[in-house]
């Protein structure tokens, strides 16, 4: 065990990976020579050389495609998409291509590549360096999604999903990056997709959160003096339904948090979910506390922006009075 | 030093087949044509008859396919686009499996592994990176494969297109990039894509070699996919050819050509049409007689009967598939709808 | 009125608002020389100029970004998507600038640009002409969407759109651009976004749908010996929640229908927003019908994929026996 | 007939300016250097005290961007990168504006319209298509405006890139396309960015005239933007100017270049830096003093204090705003969140 902030163990899972396997193999604008303006894939070009850790020519849907093109030679590339909202760029080739190679070759093909991205809000940032786009990513058929919250879900997560036969999508939350501290298991360390971790058990409300929001419901639940149950549901595609429904089943009150924008947000699939399977367990509303439907603001004013402590221990107290 | 509009290469205006092709060659690139050529013609007779879906005719553009793929050895990969649909039969396909495709029957949809020839691409452009990738990762792998990718003249105006191409030039990729110039984007003509003297000049802002060749001209074709193959393979990087028609027939089956073309210029690319330019040629090198001719033709055209046979007798595919091959290991909820 | 196919209304509608407004101008890929792959944009060229109705570059990103830069110009533009899976590499544009630039001048200029496009399944098509992309829009800040199901309502809708002051989306069935039939006023036409249309009323379960799946949902009451209610929402932003809640709040039973995947999509934000805002009217599971988290099939099995009378209908048997 | 790798064009080297340049002009060019210059030096050490956020330095792009716009007029519309933050202030800006917009305060977003200078681009390359409409739209009016659009070299691999100036010059667009070569797009240096020989041989595969000059000489920008702005205005359609130089200060205030820069090279450059360089030419011609250089940067020194001053005392925003701007007509569900 060493102590390591979530970018740090997003780097030693790395260095693990290409260590353990010899087609995985690094893309990214200045993943290489800089090591990442995270320093997310630091060492790397070192280490495993310029051939396995590739500064690409600034273009995301070309990287993206080429990945495509490497997983028929045989690689598992790890693409890095430099900021969530640049990202953007590649949505085509993931939406006709990633998500659907495999099914195109009628199964008999396999394309194991991994996008990795630091996301969401928080940061004083200028513009476009806040984004949280994961339902653009896990409304796509094909494909798989996770979000850690802490570092040591950060390094299994993203072993998990370069070992995992088809594309995943890996959201890293910039927020904690380097706040987040935990002790992170060495060598060796797979955090499976489709678990949730119960980051606090409790009896009478269930707050569901992933990446940077985890943090910010166990901090509203100190605040309350009502048992708040808090879900990191880590892995949105495959989603552990079970978890959910079994914590709904015992709380009968739910509040989803999550900083991307409230329409058609993934919030709106947990409670859809819920509002399925678990209806008759509710007392209560299904809430969501989320990000506005309007651009991510002005580093100024964002944490009016960003669902907030006070924000999500209100939307409990309407629940429990 | 890079040079703007290269010359319109041709080969059959005189009598010296490239060197190294030998009359089997010579005989075998015809019956690749005359197999593409049967295989169209058919397509369009299937559509009417309601035995095939919407289909795009690739008319007059085998000496393109034809002629460059000849230059590739099996271990290379082909990127087609829809237009291309029919290629995989020059690596042995069997024709139903194309019919299928068009019949949107699940066996139409081969694993490109299989043959190292993509799937069919439909989103313009989209598979240039793919080609790149593929190429690039042959090289870091140390085989010697190169890949060759089909697209059009409209497809130049995509940012795909640009970041593929750009890609493979600055990894020196192993990579061939054949535009299919037939002047027309459904019905938006080349002035309308492009304001560049010819899309070979592209080659020059991506720092590779340029050609342009009559796509009509299966062995000037051949030739400058040669050269670009050769180049390839001993670390070269990539070569953007220019293969110069003019479409003469319609986009597809659902188009409607009369309201935009120009019907003149279909009449001269229809008398200099392809598989007949090289016929003459090859007749008066005195490599292909009447006879031999009609007997390509003949097997053509059994293998089409056959294929559509096959296609046809085929059991109509299981709804279940809908959950199969999405992914390798699928979400619990797939099936929840 | 004149009796008109759900296209020749979008073509009536493009030629009313280019005559009664000289700022519109109709941009895309083959809409002038050849009035556009479905003849939507048929005649346009003709009336208006080569100026006014314009055969874009084979490039969708170009063309919205272009369009930005027309609407700085003082232009209205209509941007045609050929088909829906084509609108993907537009993604970058629309959501990092068309969603942002107004927000971005400080409220000051104006970006009143309309995107359309033909979406969805069930003609028979090859790979990527079936998609439903709604969910990738309407999560998108700053955006307006908009599906019209019957003729009157595609003139209606796309003049609203037009005349908007903000970007407007809309989706068109190309399932029933022909079949769909029915009276479109002449001349000026406008129905204003965010009404939802009360397909047909009933008492006992409340269908929602929007599109192609609007037909789905009257056939599917039609089987049925129970009194369904048929909710077109027609505008999927700004949204008619009134119309829903007033609507579940009568019959306590919700079955949601969309052709697109169904883990994020739109139909899951109809769901959230009827858990938290009606969840004590609810009798039972608010269900979805949806396309499945697969890539769109072949299309000699996509009537499996499909929502289909059956399926809905099956579906309403399960909350009302 | 399009010509690969131009030579790079130089003017200081020699003793006159481009015709029509009257000393005037020179001074104010010197002004506008200046300006930016103290810009971006001060806002380097506003960073430092926390003034202001993460900052994209611009040291030694002062004669890229004053050349550049000084040969447009006030209806002709600039569209900025982030390394072009400051340009507004050659057309009147307030310091403060551009401070606050450093500083994430809503002051410092701009009506593009009041300026005729589009928002700061961050989205690489993803402005190139702003341009090429707002060129292609003003055409259409009738008015003789000019759009010019700054980007890196970088910017060249996205397909924005390619989509937005094919657009243009297929629409023969008055839109000038000014490439900011500075050989790095962070960390990753031009080779890794493309293949070809140079950047303006781009512009061959767009067909349109493609420019390359030293990007620290002043008025060899100004005179290629001036003949661009002038075929532009005229009918001529775009140009793409590539302005050569080296990166000599960090990408932005996040950024340690130490690790993959070449110092050699960046202190050749910084021995010849922009504004220098040209003090000397103008002194040479004996057009600027020491005096009037003095208090031209003590002009702009002041400008700043009283910009940051101003910034500073403003009103922090009120969170009210979040649901302003986005919408002209806003849904009416915005606030629930
Ligand atoms: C990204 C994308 N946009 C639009 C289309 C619709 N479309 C199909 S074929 C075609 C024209 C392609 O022209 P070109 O690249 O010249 O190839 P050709 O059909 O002439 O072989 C278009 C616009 C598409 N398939 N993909
Ligand atoms: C689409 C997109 N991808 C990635 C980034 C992150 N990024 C910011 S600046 C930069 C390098 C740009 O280099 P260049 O185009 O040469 O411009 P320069 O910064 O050198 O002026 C990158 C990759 C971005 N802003 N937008
Ligand atoms: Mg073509
Ligand atoms: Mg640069």
């Amino acid at each position: 065990m060493a102590e390591l902030t979530l970018v740090e163990a997003v780097n030693d899972a790395l260095h693990t990976e290409l260590e353990r396997d010899g087609d995985v193999m690094v893309l990214g604008e200045d993943v290489g020579r800089a090591g990442g303006v995270f320093r997310a894939t630091a060492g790397l070009l070192e280490r495993f050389g310029a051939d396995r850790c590739v500064d690409t020519p600034l273009a995301e849907a070309g990287m993206l495609g080429a990945a495509i093109g490497l997983c028929m030679a045989g690689f598992r590339p790890v693409c890095e998409m430099q900021y969530d909202a640049f990202s953007y760029p590649c949505l085509d080739q993931l939406i006709t291509h990633v998500g659907r190679y495999r099914w195109r070759s009628g199964g008999r093909m396999e394309f194991p590549l991994t996008i990795r991205m630091p996301y969401g809000g928080g940061v004083r940032a200028p513009e476009l360096h806040d984004d949280s786009p994961e339902a653009y990513y896990v409304h796509t058929p094909g494909i798989k999604v996770a979000i850690p919250s802490t570092p040591a879900d950060a390094k299994g997560l993203l072993a998990a999903a370069i070992r995992d036969p088809d594309p995943v999508v890996i959201f890293e939350p910039k927020l904690v990056y380097r706040t987040a501290r935990g002790d992170v298991p060495e060598g060796d360390y797979v955090v499976p997709l489709g678990q949730a971790r119960l980051a606090r058990a409790g009896t009478d409300v269930t707050l569901i959160a992933y990446g940077a929001m985890v943090g910010v419901c166990e901090r509203a639940a100190d605040t309350l003096d009502v048992s708040c149950e808090v879900i990191d549901i880590r892995s949105l595609r495959p989603l552990d339904e079970g978890a959910i429904l079994a914590s709904v089943g015992k709380t009968g009150r739910v509040v989803i948090v999550h900083e991307a924008p409230r329409t058609a947000g993934f919030g709106a699939e947990l409670a859809a979910l819920i509002a399925e399977k678990a209806i008759f367990d509710l007392q209560g509303p299904i809430l969501r506390v989320t990000g506005y439907d309007v651009p991510y603001p002005y580093w100024t004013i964002e944490d009016s922006y960003m669902p907030s402590v006070d924000r999500v221990a209100a939307a409990v107290r309407t629940l429990v009075w | 030093m890079a040079q703007a509009a290269p010359e319109l290469r041709r080969v059959l205006d005189g009598d010296a087949p490239p060197a190294g092709l030998v009359e089997r060659d010579l005989l075998e690139l015809h019956r690749r044509m005359v197999l593409l050529r049967t295989y169209d013609e058919r397509s369009v007779v299937y559509h009417r008859q309601g035995r095939i879906g919407t289909y795009a005719i690739f008319w007059n553009h085998e000496a393109i396919q034809a002629g460059a793929t000849y230059a590739l050895s099996d271990d290379d990969w082909i990127f087609p686009s829809y237009r291309e649909s029919a290629i995989g039969l020059l690596r042995g396909m069997p024709v139903e499996t194309i019919l299928q495709w068009w019949r949107g029957h699940p066996s139409g949809w081969w694993s490109p592994a299989d043959w190292n020839v993509a799937s069919i691409c439909v989103p313009i452009a989209t598979h240039v990176p793919h080609a790149a990738g593929l190429a690039w990762g042959k090289k870091l792998r140390g085989e010697d494969a190169v890949a060759m990718a089909f697209f059009g003249d409209g497809a130049t105006s995509e940012g795909a297109f640009h970041e593929g191409v750009n890609l493979a030039a600055v990894m020196n990729a192993p990579a061939v990039f054949v535009c299919n110039n037939n002047g027309w984007a459904i019905s938006t003509p080349l002035e309308a894509q492009t304001r560049a003297q010819t899309l070979a000049d592209k080659a020059i802002g991506y720092g590779i070699p340029g050609v342009r060749v009559d796509g009509l001209d299966v062995l000037a074709v051949y030739e400058a996919a040669r050269e670009a193959v050769d180049r390839a393979r001993s670390g070269g990087g990539p070569t953007f050819i220019e293969a110069v028609h003019y479409r003469a027939a319609p986009h597809a089956t659902a188009d409607d050509p009369s309201s935009y073309i120009d019907h003149e210029r279909v009449e001269a690319e229809r008398a200099r049409e392809c598989v007949g330019q090289y016929e003459v040629f090859l007749k008066r090198l005195g490599v292909l007689t009447d006879e031999h001719a009609a007997s390509v033709r003949g097997d053509a055209e059994a293998l089409l009967r056959a294929g559509i046979t096959a296609a046809e007798a085929e059991a109509p595919p299981d709804p279940e598939l809908l959950f199969e091959h999405a992914y390798v290991d699928p979400p619990a909820n797939l099936r929840h709808g």
